[in-house]
């Protein structure tokens, strides 16, 4: 369709730190940006991270930066818990519908809390991987941005839904909310959808039912001051400190029964998690079991610092399966490829570093009409935007890159 | 500017009214500052936010708000371009605080003291526009990244100067065979198509093309640099794109990998033009290549060699090694690795590879003999295998950044230079306070580079664009891969980081946003990151400059030159407005519109000091608004308690914080003073490079001046803080006050 | 598989073996792709009784180690439970390829192979059900101890007797004469035939 | 009641063991299925189908054209679906159909030699595993319908074994009917007698196969675990579907408890006797439970 009338605006689709960079970058350029986010804050995967390889400082530090950025300015319009429905048009001029789902907190929500001491009931809390709950009227994080909260559709129609809103002293309060769709008019759409887990319960071999096999991305929660431990790195099963921790790389990550690519970062995010473990418990030992290690540029210098700890050990191995063993402790079966030996070692914890897939792969965008690649990442080409892990797996720098990128092929859309 | 008129309101919603005495705090304005004060019970509400608007219709034209956080509710209480001052009730006060306390009800009245005392202080400010601005963009090398960025700019409107060194264009992509893959399915070589980026660039109209010139000289600032060419040519630019790529590590120091031992074995690069010029054979007798092993990372990873990992060499050891079995599937291919590095989608090539037969044997070399005979200590079949009948040794040899251009001698005569990072074991020295300053070598960490600068750069502080430890020229920072550390100037490519040719090609676009970013916020007179779009910048007044060059020295930017007379003189479009220049003037008279020593000793002064028989010490912490203010926020937020006798005075920077604030404080009564900032050091999290190193810096000379005034040097702290730090920061007050109270109330109370 | 004997690597990483594999073996071509991260040699139920297990095997075979790999007792113990092949991050069919490999070495005649109880109970088992058309176990189990010899074989056939005689009490070992297909010659005819092809094949 | 289920006739190949140690999974499939509205047509004159040690002695062209004979006669038969209840079978058959169809060279080969008795095979017939058969096509309501006698109490471990899931269960042409780590069909068949599944991880854990009745000392310990985790989940039976799954489970029993001290006497049946059993038929004629090393007595017990 040739759209007449052109348009300057922006819309970023996924406010994780690819979106808000890109969103940001289009805003300081001048450029008005729409930024729809489909959860109630921004930040996505970045703000669960406990912390950054290689310097080990905190996500959140760039993310106030940023959203310092995004209230400074006066061209960026957020939509959280808002998706994009539908989208027509071509470069320069495209109609974009977004749907909104019920948070059922008005915007004039002042978060003084009020709501989250009248609920009674919990949920399993999303920001923690469902590892701990939250109360169903709950701020989101303690960096939630915006900062409002939200309420739980089902405390709608009970007494404990009548309480929250009679605890509410400015009337924030909306249990009929409804889901809305609107259209915006913009002239260029940047898919920076971003990337999930992929789920270990996939890796059938090695038994994430069992309590004391985790994830790297739950590994991250554990270590978070705001974690379900608040910090402290405990093993599920009993909340006792582990001592001996099993980090396994390519958990689905170059499998051609799983994810067919590298996933670029988990090397590294383990070699951090070997780091929080060592920090915490001075006589814990870490085997970090691979097929080969990848540290990217200077990142080499990360894996070396980690390599100097003797209480850090290296098993070029990729483990065969998990079984169950006494005392609740996963124990590690697989072959040494450099010694030959066939091990079956018990640890207290084993976390799986699975890999990233795009939010694309199960075709849940039912939005975007382009072409996906085998691995459902979109790959940026001709009208095609995208930002960040939608576009391939890469680390935080990198997407940051990209999203800067990509703001600059956006403002080109629009000039098109 | 019209006279000042403050308005000043109270919000009594969120449970401040009924945590705090509002008439009482009411009348701390009304009575001790002569403004009366407006209470609402939601001022963020349409009503609340109604109520100003009307007053400021009304000729209000300075905002007062003692509410919740100035982090929240900014698009409520957004009433530009009148100034807004804000006093946090909420989050460091009701919800940090029991509710009903005397302490706590003095503590909120002093945040609304300090509030209205600053208020006479800060002043709309006028941004720093003269004169004419350049939209032009300059980019620095005509190779692949050069290329893209020149395009990209130009395809968004803006002229470009394209300089590159040698007599053509296309770097090392003309001497390359095939490309990397990075389109799906990701899995072949692709074409290499130099020639066509090549002609877009000379047919394109906004694009001038200077080749065999460098650049002699740069001077001037964003939007108004002056490039001074090798042939004398002067250019106006605004922004300034550095992508001149990298140069392959000296094979000549690979001996021991075989290097020179014979004709047939060669670098990759080396091997990469025989492949552009057909199938290769042996150099030394011209036989056909059968059999070629490839040495994967030749000088990377090695410490004696590049500490760093290249990141293509083994992709493009892959790519080389199907080039010759395309040609000829019975070529024997070895790749000896340590680790094979084929991350992301690179994957593909890595399947690729082996299903074309290629053998990958992962161990170390222990030795290349001159008939070619590789033995290495094969970790897999764990025995030491002697490789023989080869026929070519390819080295794949890493990237070196071009962070210089060691094709020149380094500029003439001494040009001290200010090492990227802050280096721990090389402390900063900055000018002692007493004297004299100390001669230039002493002054700052040296940092030798090999080869020409760049820019040569015209700045007090060198003419080099600061490096990272392994010499790339890229960011310190991980969420803001493009922040150098002089404005207006970015780089992308492998001079940044080692990459392959898509990514710089992307890499090309991110530093281009940002050139145009730079080149449009210059023309406003606004400031670039971290503080995007402030107007205020360093107003110096000379009367008083003893020309101590504190400011010119200790500027993370190299934002203020020396004029002939030694005066600084502010480039105000390097300015990032961290107020470091601020903070080490001895003589404070460096100072922002709504940003001043002046603004914030008031502050300091606002508050009230009981005396000792009331057993309430006073305690100043002097918070850097980037990370330690919202972890006391986040405090806040979670309910965390901490002491009631600490008064927050929230700053740009600890750098901006002159040692005046500090004497003023003891000497008005405070028992205690800590400084809370950034990390500083080789993992610095300061956004400002090294404010908070520049304050530990600065309080380390602090000593004297407390003996001076008969007190213990215990009384003034600085402690690193990280926004994740909401659990810890309550208790490290707490702890401070507890010391402070062990050591006794400062004597110099009610003086 | 091609039956013509495989070729000899003349020195280490000598590919004209591997190659061969690669082209000859059942599943060898996507052998090439195995990145030697150990899940098969991990995931094998008897992988420690394997001297040097499917992962440590093909990287011989790459290095060019032909004898130490068609004597290897790996191809052996390889139990056929195809954990290694649904596993296998590569999706290298390894069960399938041991299986030729162990064929290739009973073939190219290395005693460790010829002698292995696996050698021996095939030979037995082709004999009855090439024979017959159907497998007899009684007698293929006879014919598997006593070709250990005639003490190894009444050793063995005696520890099992109480087995033997509990499956002929329970009539799952029945005595008399053995069950056979009824078209015994159209059976011989299309077997004769498939070997003729089986050794035009291999000097192919 | 009984639901009316219209009848599907497949070729039922039960391949050799049938006739010996694995008498009585063929014994009580012929009971059973017709009942789930499945007539058996016994593939004409079949044969061995080389099993997994055939190729060594005998070569890939002879293996295959033993499976090509059966296929081709089952295709003459007229039917659509060559079945069998044989693990080893299953893998060889469905393997060498596979390839008929995807490797012209092996096409050739095998028509060639069933040309010298005038016989041809395309590869048309889809070769299935009859629990697949079970599972898909009759489905488990069906058989919930016919138990008459419903084994409520009797605790089943049950024990797949490999190759009927592995490599093919979870492939296209195999059907994609099962996973391959955490099969639940075995548990649906034994739920839908009315007995109890016990938790068991061990489902698809190999017994060492044709090496355990090659070399059982290589292997003792593999069956050791799999009776042990039954044991200690209160299976009071192990069910398998797999013929030299139960005969090495059951038989190397006596010789585990020699080398390892244990105390095994753990019964282990097939599904398809389970079945017979609630279905109310003879606990010998039809489940023939007769047939058992380890006395079946607890099953025994329970028939009506």
């Amino acid at each position: 369709m040739e759209s007449t009338t052109r348009s300057r605006t922006i819309l970023v689709v996924g406010g994780g730190i690819s979106g808000i960079t890109t969103a940001v970058e289009a805003a300081e350029a001048g450029h008005d940006v729409v930024l729809v986010e489909k959860s109630p804050t921004l930040g996505g995967r970045v703000a669960q991270l406990n912390r950054y390889f290689p310097k080990l400082c905190h996500p959140t530090c760039g993310l106030e930066i940023n959203f310092q950025r995004i209230k400074k300015s006066r061209r960026i319009k957020v939509f959280t818990m808002a998706t994009v429905a539908a989208v027509k048009g071509g470069a320069g001029g495209y109609t974009v519908t977004v749907k909104t789902s019920p948070r059922h907190v008005k915007p004039n929500c002042t978060a003084c809390g009020d709501c989250g001491r009248a609920a009674t009931s919990e949920i399993a809390n999303p920001f923690n991987y469902n590892m701990d709950k939250v109360k169903a009227a709950y701020l989101p994080h303690t960096m939630a941005f915006p900062m409002r909260y939200v309420i739980d559709g089902s405390v709608a129609g009970t007494p404990e839904g009548e309480a929250i809103k009679a605890a509410c002293k400015i009337g924030a309060v909306d249990l009929d909310e409804k889901e809305e769709t609107f259209d915006v008019e913009v002239g260029a759409v940047v898919w920076a959808t971003g990337w999930r887990p992929y789920p270990a319960e996939k890796l059938t071999a090695y038994r994430y039912d069992l309590p004391n096999v985790i994830t790297n991305v739950e590994m991250e929660r554990l270590a978070s001051p705001d974690g379900p431990t608040k910090g402290k790195i405990l093993r599920p099963s009993d909340g006792q400190a582990p001592k001996k921790i099993a980090l396994i790389q390519c958990a689905g990550s170059r499998d051609l029964n799983h994810l067919a690519y590298c996933s670029r970062i988990c090397c590294l995010a383990s070699m951090k998690h070997a780091a929080y473990v060592r920090e915490q418990l001075a006589d814990a030992v870490v085997d970090v079991y691979y097929i080969d290690l990848r540290a990217h540029d200077k990142l080499e210098s990360f894996l070396l610092r980690v390599k100097d700890d003797p209480q850090v050990r290296f098993v070029k191995s990729k483990p065969a399966r998990i079984d169950p063993g006494a005392g609740d402790n996963p124990i590690l079966c697989g072959e040494n490829t450099l010694t030959r030996e066939v091990y079956a070692e018990p640890y207290d914890l084993v976390v799986l570093a699975t890999g990233m897939q795009p939010s694309t792969a199960e075709g849940d965008m039912p939005a975007f009409d382009g072409d996906l690649d085998d691995y459902g990442f979109i790959f940026p080409e001709g009208e095609t935007i995208s930002a960040g892990v939608a576009a391939g797996p890469l680390d935080v720098s990198m997407s940051v890159q990209s999203a800067t990128a990509a703001a600059l092929k956006a403002i080109r859309a629009t000039m098109a | 500017m019209s006279e000042r008129n403050t308005g000043v309101y109270l919000c009594s919603g969120c449970g401040i009214g009924e945590a705090l005495n509002m008439d009482a705090l009411e009348k701390v304005s009304k009575s001790e500052y002569k403004l009366e004060p407006k209470s609402h019970a939601c001022l963020c509400s349409d009503e609340g936010v109604g109520m100003i608007r009307s007053d400021i219709e009304g000729g209000v034209n300075q905002v007062i708000v003692a509410a919740c956080s100035a982090r929240v509710m900014t698009d409520r209480f957004a009433f530009e371009p009148n100034t807004l001052i804000r006093a946090d009730l909420r989050e460091k006060v009701i919800w940090s605080h029991p509710a009903g306390d005397e302490d706590t009800q003095m503590l909120a009245e002093d945040y609304l003291r300090m509030a209205l005392a600053s208020a006479p202080k800060i002043n709309p400010p006028t941004p720093w526009i003269e004169g004419e601005y350049s939209q032009r963009i300059c980019v620095l090398g005509g190779g692949v990244t050069g290329l893209n960025a020149a395009l990209e700019a130009a395809a968004v409107g803006h002229d470009v100067l394209l300089i590159e060194r040698s007599d053509r264009l296309g770097g090392w992509a003309v001497d390359a065979s095939k490309r990397l893959p990075h389109r799906p399915p990701y899995a072949q070589p692709e074409e290499n198509n130099i020639a066509d980026l090549v002609a877009k660039v000379q047919g394109e109209g906004k694009i001038t093309v200077r080749m065999g010139v460098t650049v002699t000289r740069t001077a001037g600032m964003p939007g108004k640099f002056a490039v001074t060419l090798s042939d004398g040519a002067v250019e106006d630019v605004g922004a300034i794109v550095i992508a001149t790529g990298w140069r392959p590590y000296e094979a000549e120091k690979l001996g021991h990998l075989g290097y020179g031992a014979s004709p047939d074995v060669v670098t990759n690069v080396q091997f990469e033009a025989m492949l552009k010029e057909g199938r290769p054979t042996r150099k030394s007798d011209g036989k056909a290549l059968k059999s070629v092993a490839f040495v994967q990372c030749a000088g990377s990873r090695d410490p004696a060699h590049l500490p760093y990992c290249s990141n293509t060499c083994c992709a493009t050891s892959l790519k080389q090694a199907l080039e010759l079995i395309e040609t000829d599937p019975t070529t024997n291919c070895f790749v000896i690795y340590e680790e094979m590095r084929t991350p992301g989608t690179a994957e593909e090539l890595y399947r690729t590879a082996q299903s074309a037969g290629v053998i990958f044997i992962k161990g170390k070399v222990k030795a290349v003999g001159s008939d070619l005979t590789v033995t290495v200590a094969d970790e897999l079949v764990q025995e030491e295998i002697p490789l023989q009948g080869l026929d070519m040794v390819v080295l794949a040899t890493g990237m070196v950044p071009n962070s210089t251009n060691t094709m020149l001698p380094s500029e003439a005569g001494e040009n001290p230079q200010l090492h990227g990072d802050v280096d721990p074991e090389a402390p900063i020295k900055v000018a002692g306070y007493a004297g004299e300053a100390p001669p230039a070598h002493e002054r700052r960490e040296q940092v030798v580079y090999e080869g020409a600068s760049l820019l040569n750069l015209q700045y007090r502080q060198g003419p080099h664009l600061p490096v990272l430890h392994d010499g790339f020229a890229d960011s310190h920072y991980i969420c803001f891969p493009y922040e150098t550390r002089r404005s207006g100037i970015y780089t992308c490519g492998p001079v940044r980081r080692p990459m392959d040719w898509a990514e710089a090609e992307e890499d090309a676009q991110g530093a281009v946003m940002k050139a145009v970013q730079a080149v449009r916020s210059a023309a406003a007179g606004a400031a670039l990151h971290p503080r995007v779009g402030d107007l205020s910048y360093p107003k110096i007044g000379l009367n008083q400059c003893t020309k101590c060059r504190r400011c010119t020295v200790e500027c993370p930017f190299g934002a203020i030159d020396e004029t002939e007379e030694g005066f600084p003189s502010v480039n105000s479009t390097r300015c990032r407005r961290c107020g470091t220049c601020m903070g080490a003037c001895p003589v404070r008279t460096i100072s922002f519109d709504n940003y001043s020593v002046e603004s914030l000793v008031t502050q300091i002064k606002s508050v009230n000091i009981p005396d000792e028989f009331s057993g309430k010490p006073r305690l100043l912490l002097i918070a850097c608004e980037n990370d330690a203010v919202p972890a006391l926020d986040m405090a806040g937020i979670k309910h965390n308690n901490w002491s009631a006798f600490v008064r927050v005075l929230p700053v740009r920077c600890l750098g901006s914080v002159s040692l005046l604030c500090v004497s003023e404080a003891l000497l008005g009564g405070y028992d205690g003073v800590m400084l809370m900032g950034c990390k500083a050091g080789d993992d610095y999290q300061c956004h400002f490079v090294k404010g908070s190193a520049m304050a530990a810096e600065r309080l380390g000379k602090i000593g004297e001046t407390l003996k001076s005034m008969m007190l213990e040097p215990e009384r003034v702290v600085q402690v690193e803080a990280s926004i994740a730090d909401a659990d810890r920061l309550p208790k490290v007050i707490d702890g401070f006050v507890e010391q402070i109270m062990a050591i006794g109330f400062n004597p110099m109370k009610g003086f | 598989m091609s039956q013509a004997a495989s070729p000899t690597p003349k020195q280490k990483y000598d590919l004209n073996f591997a190659r061969w594999v690669y082209e000859n073996v059942d599943g060898g071509d996507r052998m090439a792709l195995c990145m030697q991260c150990g899940t098969c040699s991990g995931s094998c139920p008897i992988g420690t009784q394997m001297d040097y297990g499917p992962r440590k095997l093909f990287m011989m075979i790459r290095a060019g180690l032909k004898e130490k790999v068609l004597t290897s007792n790996t191809l052996w113990n390889c139990v056929s439970c195809y954990n290694c092949v649904v596993r296998c991050p590569r999706k290298v069919p390894v069960t399938y390829i041991l299986h030729d490999l162990a064929t290739l070495a009973v073939r190219e005649g290395y005693a460790e192979a010829t002698h292995s109880d696996n050698a021996l109970f095939a030979k037995a088992f082709w004999w009855s059900a090439t024979k017959y058309g159907r497998t007899d176990e009684r007698l293929v189990t006879a014919k598997y101890y006593f070709a250990f010899g005639m003490s190894e074989g009444y050793k063995r056939g005696m520890a099992n007797m109480k087995i033997a005689l509990g499956m002929v009490r329970t009539k799952r070992m029945h005595i008399g004469m053995p069950h056979k297909v009824k078209e015994t010659s159209e059976l011989h005819k299309i077997l004769a035939k498939a070997a003729e092809i089986e050794a035009r094949n291999n000097n192919k | 009641m009984t639901t009316k289920i219209s009848t599907k006739i497949i070729s039922y190949y039960p391949g050799c063991s049938s006739q010996a140690s694995g008498a009585h999974l063929d014994t009580s499939l012929k009971a059973v299925m017709p009942k789930l509205g499945v007539e058996l047509k016994e593939v004409r004159d079949w044969n061995c189908c080389g099993a997994s040690v055939g190729h060594i002695a005998g070569g890939h062209v002879p293996v295959a054209a033993l499976s090509g004979r059966n296929l081709a006669n089952a295709k003459e038969d007229g039917t659509t679906d060559f079945v069998t209840p044989c693990a080893a079978c299953y893998l060889n058959s469905h393997y060498t159909n596979e390839k008929i169809i995807n490797d012209e060279h092996v096409r050739n080969d095998v028509n060639e030699a069933l040309g010298a008795v005038g016989k041809s095979y395309d590869g048309s017939m889809k070769v299935r595993h009859i629990c697949e058969v079970i599972a898909k096509d009759v489905g488990m309501d069906a058989v919930k319908a016919q138990v008459k006698n419903p084994l409520g109490g009797i605790k089943v471990a049950g024990y797949i074994g490999c190759q009927t899931v592995r490599p093919f269960a979870k492939t296209e042409r195999g059907g994609n009917w099962e996973t391959y780590d955490e099969p639940h069909f075995l548990d649906d068949f034994i739920s839908a007698t009315g007995a109890t599944a016990v938790p068991y991880k061990k489902k698809t854990s190999c017994c060492g196969g044709s090496v355990s009745v090659m070399s059982p000392d290589k292997t003792l310990h593999l069956i050791r675990d799999i009776v042990q985790e039954a044991a200690d989940n209160g299976a009071d039976v192990i069910a398998t579907p797999c013929p030299l799954c139960q005969t090495n489970v059951e038989m190397y029993q006596g010789m585990i408890n020699e080398k390892f001290g244990t105390h095994f006497n753990i019964p282990v049946v097939f599904y398809s006797q389970l079945f017979a059993l609630s279905f109310g038929m003879d606990p010998n004629k039809d489940a023939a439970l007769h047939q058992h090393l380890i006395p079946t007595d607890v099953l025994k017990a329970r028939a009506k």
